[in-house]
């Protein structure tokens, strides 16, 4: 997933962008007319993928809203006479190896996951937007450097970077937030700074400079609004890879305590049962699945609405 | 240090669990060669040159290419081997060893005192930097030699070719005892300074058997029967030691096991219950109670666990059975001491008697009196990756339920979370455990609970030895100097007890938890007489194939 | 027909047979299915070329001049695209009813085709000296280093300078006009009795136009060629073309010889398409524009597709469409090759 | 061409520094004393543990320590590792081995799949294999990489008992590790096939090849295939770059004996020696392999001119 985002957004560390390449699908700036926010919107209904990522979207945001209201039972509820249920009545995804209701926890951890996931890339992205802008808007010496400082944190795979941050910080989910934040900002301030460099050269800037407005008012009103669609695609793309990274962190046992239900955690948990208590991990993976899975779509309709000839 | 790193008793992080995947036939040809061949698997040591071995892994290659002063039974039960005497002096600081005459390292120099005195200088010497070398800090001269101001160790003396004598810096009637340990084997010439890098990678002992090529890192150790030993020889032909990935060493084992590529297999512990009705019936099923315990620290110097009231409150509140049936599935047994039933003299089951039976009331009880109120703070650390998650979130569970605390799981990897429990401001409790290097009652309660061992840093404050509960009773530590300067082993044992008792029952310096419990399976369909050792290792000396 | 063995020594002059033209297109109709409905781009057209002869289709685009010239060289996309209707003879047999593999046999050979913008017309990744061997390897079996040098050969004909230093480079090395010619070799190469070519000289410079449309005629007189000359510039086809035929909406409405086009329009839109070349002599006027856009396909207005921009429409252009008529002089005499859809195209061509 | 190289490789050096500064400032900050502890409960001998400080230099500032890294660093020496005090690259290197027989096959896997999948839903577009194709290869972008893993471990190892549980090394138990890595890539692969073919197909010059009279396999497996790999190809030399810097999760699902899993157990240890080099190798690869990528791309299009 992250490599995914990584690759696929930008290939290589430096110039060659010119060929005619979809590769750079996502890093090529959405050009999208911010007056056209009507038919953006009418081409994103008229997709039935983003219109179910949506709906399952939503149904996260809605679960980790009233998760106290649906789970069943406490979630941090142990029952030590009662471990590794099979799935009953009682408790409908069984219990896991302290008694705990499995179907609460899996609620509970939509939490977790809507929180990490949209903290981080909001973080991302701000951060990578005020450094896209300041590269692009500076250019020369401050884009250099800026770049460079871009490149090494490009550099880490996501995970690895992670874990070294997380390891200097402490478990915890704020933790976690700011060592995905830190390693995804590149990808943003690479597409805000491209997509600048190429707006900065279009027609309409060329005039509205003709008329003498000033730079920074060229920026703030033209360049900002076009180049700010491909980064909100990237952003609801890339929120489905921050909960797969996450979980991946607390999978490998450095992302947030392990008694807090989250969904990583449970199949740390569960790997140790592999074959013998299926459901264990079974019904964590589908929320995982279907998670990502929404966000993914939310962010393939948003990409091709506000950008069609993407298609 | 045995069985720390590995953490055996829990498996590692990963443990996948296994549904009887035979895969592919096992070798079979062990018995072509005469003795047949014993196979096993092992993760990675951090050495196996006695200067350096530790954990259990490092033991059993050490153990086997050296045999010291004396070897040890699983029940504690010292037996000569080089030594063929040993004489204290009356007030316990000078030990005389008769050294066996004729034995000869397997290339062929001679096993003599002066061996001894080499090899434990070799230890000691500060630019080895041994892990293990602490055991020796007893010997006179062991400062001066491991601060680098000597390069003599002046306590250990060759009187002659076969004479060892030994200088105590302070009373131990027990010093035999800790001679099992392997860093006190000897080493011929050839070994050379600690860091020389061929003969850690393929040392030449004294031992039944000898390393058939070199160490190959993450791969395997191979042993092959010593014919040229000294004492009664081997009859296995070979060791074949495979190494495994530390990551799920015991799920390995014992898929190996099921396959057929190894004779001997731990397993990963949510296997247990199945692989014991699979293989005890077949009388392939080895359990025992060895020479550990699994405890928490509390940190006794520190709000809220600053009071034994509040520290048998603690105790009181876990219910270490239900955890061992519902978290352990059976496969732990609840501790009431901290010395182990394997040290069958000083053994006192029930001595503490807060961990006996779950009290709610006389837990909440204790709480009210020491303050220890509803909605008090308790920090609770781990070391993450070992396979503790789970029951530290059940016993977390049971403190929180009891007493109303609000437990604060605090999960950090090895050296943060020593670098944790060191520190002189850690307050509430710490997972741990501990396994004995020798079969004495004192490497238990001196270094968890003697002030000596805080051993605190004067510019940092952290402790520095094992006790970092940081309990201190000057009762206490006369009791341990007084049972170490007590030639009879009756009255030495008694005072051990006294000890124990004032500690872990009386104060509760520490709060027992389950007993060190390690199943193994042993293929007895091929090989006769296998055994769990002291060091629960595979006795692979005396292990013949059918 | 549908040999592929055709070797360089055939004769430079086609065997000219006169009666029977190189190329003759019957009633050819082609539509294509798109989401929202079909699109009928052809309605009818017919046409013909003679070797040695060159006619121009003229018309804007979408009138369904391009997709005439890719039905007859069988590159339709195909989905969507299809022939419905019609037969397209090349020296006449009917190649819509020959296999695919026989049809591919006369690309090359016997047909060529030139298109508009040699820079993505050209494989980008490929030197331009493997893409034109690539006629010889393909089509007559040569070894690459004969096709490389007939590639170097072609390039001198096309008067590429430096041909043997430049046979390895790439497309994108080469200027617009270079490009140009290198498409116009690659179509030579195998000296067909067709060539295509689409709007050869849009993307050129007027100066490069020149040169190259020039170079184009040189060649197809030498080699005795049928040409049909794909434009939307009347001013292009002047000096080169023989006959000319306009197109509008997927129906051609005036066929002529190319002088007279000039000076008697037969039908309204030739009219306005002429008005709007700018002229010297009319310096200082307000030019020309038809006014209005071209017809939405899936829906072409009833009537003649071109009543709503006509300045002349009358009710009849707006219900039936008028067919191709052979126009006349005033007297009744035949105008050889003239022909106009037009209700009313006696007041256009006579005033 | 060849001082683009030179300024590539310069900004490569300032990356890798920057990277391990980065790295080596995280791990200074932890409160653990790298030599303290074994990984056990025992605590270190204070007098092993100042010896050891002093002969691996943690005694120094870091600005020191870190100069010291970097004069061995460039001389191929990672230092010797706090436990088995054996030479770090001599530790990792057959795991690197192992992860490199690791990347190779999803790699392969990747371009068998990947670009058989994507060129059969572009040749025929709409087409049910087209639908079945786009389906999957949209569902697979949703599955994380540990779902992946215990999804084949517990169906063709635990169930199946077609593989072994874990790995040991051999071909066999290569393969599901290996389509654990591959299946989410292939996926992206094929999308990308397809997408960029469809692209391809609708290109002037591919017109041009059919108007040359040209057979439709050369159309095809020259003239369009050519044009079609070159995102693929740039897509999957990253994604090489990614897969040898260690797969951590699918290596320690399977026990993958790589040094992805030795990451993620010196972590555990907090080894610094082995996250040093580890972390530092992969950022290295994956700066490397991005270089390597753009002289691709340039050799692969003629029309990209690196400067």
């Amino acid at each position: 997933m992250t490599e995914l985002t990584k690759s696929t957004a930008d290939a290589g560390t430096a110039e060659p962008a010119a060929a005619p390449a979809p590769a750079a699908a996502s890093a090529e700036p959405a050009v999208a007319r911010v007056t056209q926010w009507g038919e953006i919107r009418h081409r994103f209904v008229a997709n039935k993928l983003a219109v179910f990522g949506l709906v399952l979207v939503l149904a996260l945001f809605l679960t980790a809203i009233f998760a106290p209201l649906i789970a069943p039972q406490d979630p941090y509820h142990q029952d030590l006479t009662n471990t590794l249920q099979d799935p009953s009545g009682e408790h409908l995804l069984g219990t896991d190896a302290l008694g705990r209701d499995q179907l609460s926890r899996i609620i509970y951890g939509s939490r977790i996951a809507v929180e990490v996931g949209l903290a981080s890339i909001f973080l991302a992205c701000a951060i990578g937007v005020v450094v896209g802008a300041l590269a692009g808007y500076f250019g020369k010496a401050t884009d250099s450097v800026l770049m460079r400082v871009a490149d090494v944190f490009f550099a880490f795979p996501l995970i690895i970077g992670a874990i070294v941050i997380i390891m200097a910080m402490g478990r915890g989910v704020m933790p976690v937030i700011i060592s995905l934040a830190v390693f995804s900002w590149p990808t943003v301030s690479r597409l805000l700074r491209s997509s600048i460099l190429s707006v900065r050269e279009a027609d309409y800037v060329h005039a509205a400079r003709a008329l003498g407005a000033s730079t920074s008012r060229i920026i703030i009103r033209h360049i900002i609004p076009n180049s700010i669609a491909a980064v909100m695609a990237y952003a609801a793309f890339s929120v489905g890879g921050a909960i797969v990274a996450e979980a991946s962190l607390s999978f490998l046992g450095v992302g947030v305590s392990p008694e807090v239900p989250e969904w990583g955690n449970m199949l740390a948990g569960a790997k140790d049962f592999l074959g013998v208590k299926d459901f264990l991990w079974v019904y964590p993976s589908i929320a995982i699945v279907l998670t990502v899975l929404g966000f993914v779509f939310v962010g393939d309709g948003l990409r091709d609405a506000l950008d069609p000839k993407l298609r | 240090m045995r069985g720390a790193k590995s953490a055996k008793w829990v498996a590692g992080a990963i443990v996948v669990a296994l549904a009887a995947t035979a895969c592919g036939g096992g070798n079979d040809k062990g018995d072509s060669a005469k003795g047949g061949v014993f196979r096993m698997g092992i993760t990675e040591p951090t050495a196996i040159d006695p200067f350096n071995a530790q954990e259990s892994e490092g033991s059993l290659v050490a153990h086997n290419l050296f045999t010291g002063l004396y070897k040890v039974e699983p029940n504690g039960k010292l037996i000569p081997a080089l030594a063929e005497s040993a004489t204290t002096s009356d007030d316990g600081k000078t030990w005389t060893f008769k050294i066996k005459a004729g034995t000869k390292f397997s290339n062929g120099e001679p096993v003599d005192a002066e061996a001894f005195v080499r090899a434990w200088t070799r230890v000691a010497d500060k630019k080895s930097a041994s892990d293990v070398a602490y055991h020796m800090a007893g010997i006179e001269g062991y400062e001066d030699l491991n601060s680098g101001k000597s390069d003599k160790f002046a306590g250990v003396k060759a009187v002659d070719a076969n004479t060892l004598e030994v200088k105590l810096s302070a009373a131990d009637f027990e010093f035999d005892k800790k001679t099992v340990h392997t860093v006190f084997a000897p080493v011929p010439k050839v070994a050379g300074a600690a860091d020389n890098k061929a003969y850690n990678d393929q040392p030449i002992g004294n031992g039944p058997f000898k390393m058939e090529g070199a160490w190959e890192h993450n791969k395997k150790i191979t042993l092959v029967r010593n014919d040229d030993y000294g004492f009664e020889k081997a009859k296995l032909a070979k060791v074949e030691i495979t190494i495994l990935n530390p990551n799920n060493t015991s799920t390995l084992e014992y898929q190996g096991f099921q396959a057929g590529t190894f004779d001997w297999a731990r397993m990963p512990t949510p296997q247990l219950p199945v692989a014991k009705q699979k293989y005890a019936p077949k009388n392939q099923w080895v359990e025992a109670d060895t020479s550990g315990i699994n405890y928490l620290v509390a940190f006794n110097q520190n709000a809220p666990l600053n009071s034994p009231d509040a520290r048998k409150a603690i105790s009181y509140a876990i219910d270490r059975e239900a955890i061992a049936k519902g978290v352990f599935q059976g496969m732990q047994k609840p501790a009431s001491s901290v010395l182990p039933p394997s040290f069958a003299d000083v053994y006192q089951e029930g001595v503490c008697t807060t961990c006996v039976k779950q009290d709610v009331a006389k837990a909440k009880e204790l709480a009210e009196k020491s303050g220890l109120k509803p909605g008090t703070v308790l920090d609770f650390g781990y070391n993450t990756g070992s396979g503790h998650e789970e029951w530290v979130q059940a016993v977390a569970q049971q403190l929180k339920d009891v007493l109303g605390l609000e437990v604060k799981l605090n999960g950090k990897p090895f050296k943060e979370a020593l670098s944790e429990q060191k520190d002189k401001k850690t307050a509430g409790l710490w997972r741990s455990a501990w396994g004995a290097d020798y079969p004495t009652a004192d490497n238990f309660l001196f270094p968890l609970l003697a002030t000596g061992s805080i051993n605190e840093d004067p510019a940092t404050g952290a402790a520095q030895g094992d006790n970092r509960g940081r309990y201190s009773n000057p009762e206490f530590d006369k009791l341990l100097d007084q049972a170490r300067a007590t030639k009879d082993a009756a009255a030495r044992a008694a005072l051990y007890k006294q000890a124990e008792k004032l500690a872990v029952d009386t104060e509760q310096g520490l709060i027992p938890l389950w007993k060190r419990t390690q199943y193994r399976l042993a293929n007895t369909a091929k090989f006769d007489n296998v055994k769990m050792d002291f060091f629960e290792d595979p006795n692979l000396a005396e292990i013949s194939a059918k | 027909m549908t040999t592929s063995h055709i070797t360089a020594e055939r004769p430079a002059a086609a065997p000219g047979d006169d009666e029977t033209p190189v190329l003759e297109v019957r009633d050819l109709h082609v539509e294509f299915k798109t989401r929202e409905g079909i699109v009928r781009a052809v309605n009818g057209v017919n046409y013909s070329v003679r070797s040695g002869e060159t006619l121009a289709v003229l018309g804007e685009s979408g009138s369904g001049k391009s997709v005439t010239a890719q039905a007859i060289m069988g590159i339709l996309d195909s989905p969507p695209g299809r022939v419905s209707k019609g037969e397209i003879l090349f020296r006449g047999q009917d190649i819509l009813k020959l296999s695919e593999e026989e049809r591919r046999k006369l690309r090359g050979p016997k047909m060529a085709m030139i298109f508009q913008d040699a820079l993505s017309a050209l494989n980008p990744v490929f030197s331009v000296g493997n893409q034109l061997g690539e006629m010889f390897r393909v089509h007559q079996g040569m070894s690459k280093k004969d096709a490389t040098a007939k590639a170097v050969e072609l390039m001198d004909r096309v008067k590429i300078p430096a041909a043997k230093a430049r046979v390895n480079d790439y497309p994108h090395q080469f200027s617009g006009g270079m490009r140009q010619r290198i498409m116009i070799a690659m179509a030579l190469a195998l000296e067909p009795d067709l060539i295509i070519a689409d709007e050869p000289t849009t993307a050129l410079d007027v100066t490069v136009q020149a040169q190259v449309m020039d170079l184009l005629a040189e060649l197809q007189q030498e080699y005795a060629m049928g040409l049909i000359l794909i434009t939307h510039d009347l001013g292009v086809v002047a000096d080169v073309a023989d006959k000319i035929a306009v197109m509008y909406a997927g129906r051609i409405v005036e066929q002529s010889p190319i002088h007279e086009l000039y000076k008697r329009p037969a039908h309204p839109y030739t009219r306005g398409l002429l008005d709007s070349i700018p002229r010297l002599d009319q310096k200082g006027q307000e030019l020309y524009a038809i006014k209005g856009l071209p017809p939405n396909l899936l829906k072409p207005p009833a009537g003649c597709a071109f009543n709503p921009r006509c300045p002349k429409a009358q009710d009849i252009c707006r219900t039936d469409v008028p067919a191709l008529v052979p126009v006349t002089e005033q007297d009744g005499a035949e105008l050889v090759g003239r022909t106009s859809a037009c209700h009313f195209w006696k007041e256009q061509i006579h005033g | 061409m060849g001082s683009y190289v030179i300024r590539r490789l310069g900004q490569m050096v300032v990356v890798l520094f920057g990277a391990t500064v980065v790295l080596f400032a995280c791990l200074f900050v932890l409160p653990g004393d790298p030599v303290g502890s074994l990984g056990g409960d025992k605590a270190r001998d204070p007098a092993v543990v100042a010896e050891l400080r002093e002969r691996y230099g943690l005694n120094d500032p870091l600005p020191v320590q870190y100069g010291n890294f970097v004069k061995n660093l460039a001389k191929g020496d990672l230092g010797e590792d706090y436990t088995q005090r054996r030479p770090v690259t001599e530790i990792l290197a057959p795991k690197l081995t192992n992860t490199a027989k690791l990347a190779v096959a999803a790699i392969v896997i990747d371009i068998a799949i990947g670009l058989l999948a994507g060129m059969i839903a572009a040749l025929f577009r709409y087409s049910f294999w087209d639908v079945l194709i786009t389906l999957l290869t949209t569902m697979a972008v949703g599955f994380p990489s540990f779902v992946i893993g215990l999804v084949l471990l517990s169906t063709f190892s635990v169930k199946l008992a077609w593989f072994p549980v874990i790995a040991d090394g051999s071909f066999q138990s290569m393969i599901l590790p290996a389509f654990t890595l591959a299946i989410l890539d292939a996926a992206l692969v094929a999308r990308l096939m397809r997408g960029t073919m469809l692209e391809v197909l609708k290109a002037d010059y591919v017109k041009t090849a059919v108007a040359k009279g040209l057979p439709r396999r050369t159309v095809l497996f020259k003239h369009v295939m050519r044009n079609s790999i070159i995102p693929v190809v740039t897509y999957l030399g990253i994604s090489f770059g990614s897969l040898l810097g260690g797969a951590l999760i699918t290596e320690a699902i399977f026990n993958w004996d790589g040094i992805g899993l030795a990451l993620v157990l010196a972590i555990q240890q907090q080894n610094n020696p082995i996250i040093i080099g580890v972390v530092s190798f992969g950022v290295a690869v994956f700066v490397v392999l991005n270089l390597i990528v753009d002289l691709l791309y340039a050799v692969l299009d003629p029309r990209i001119r690196l400067a």
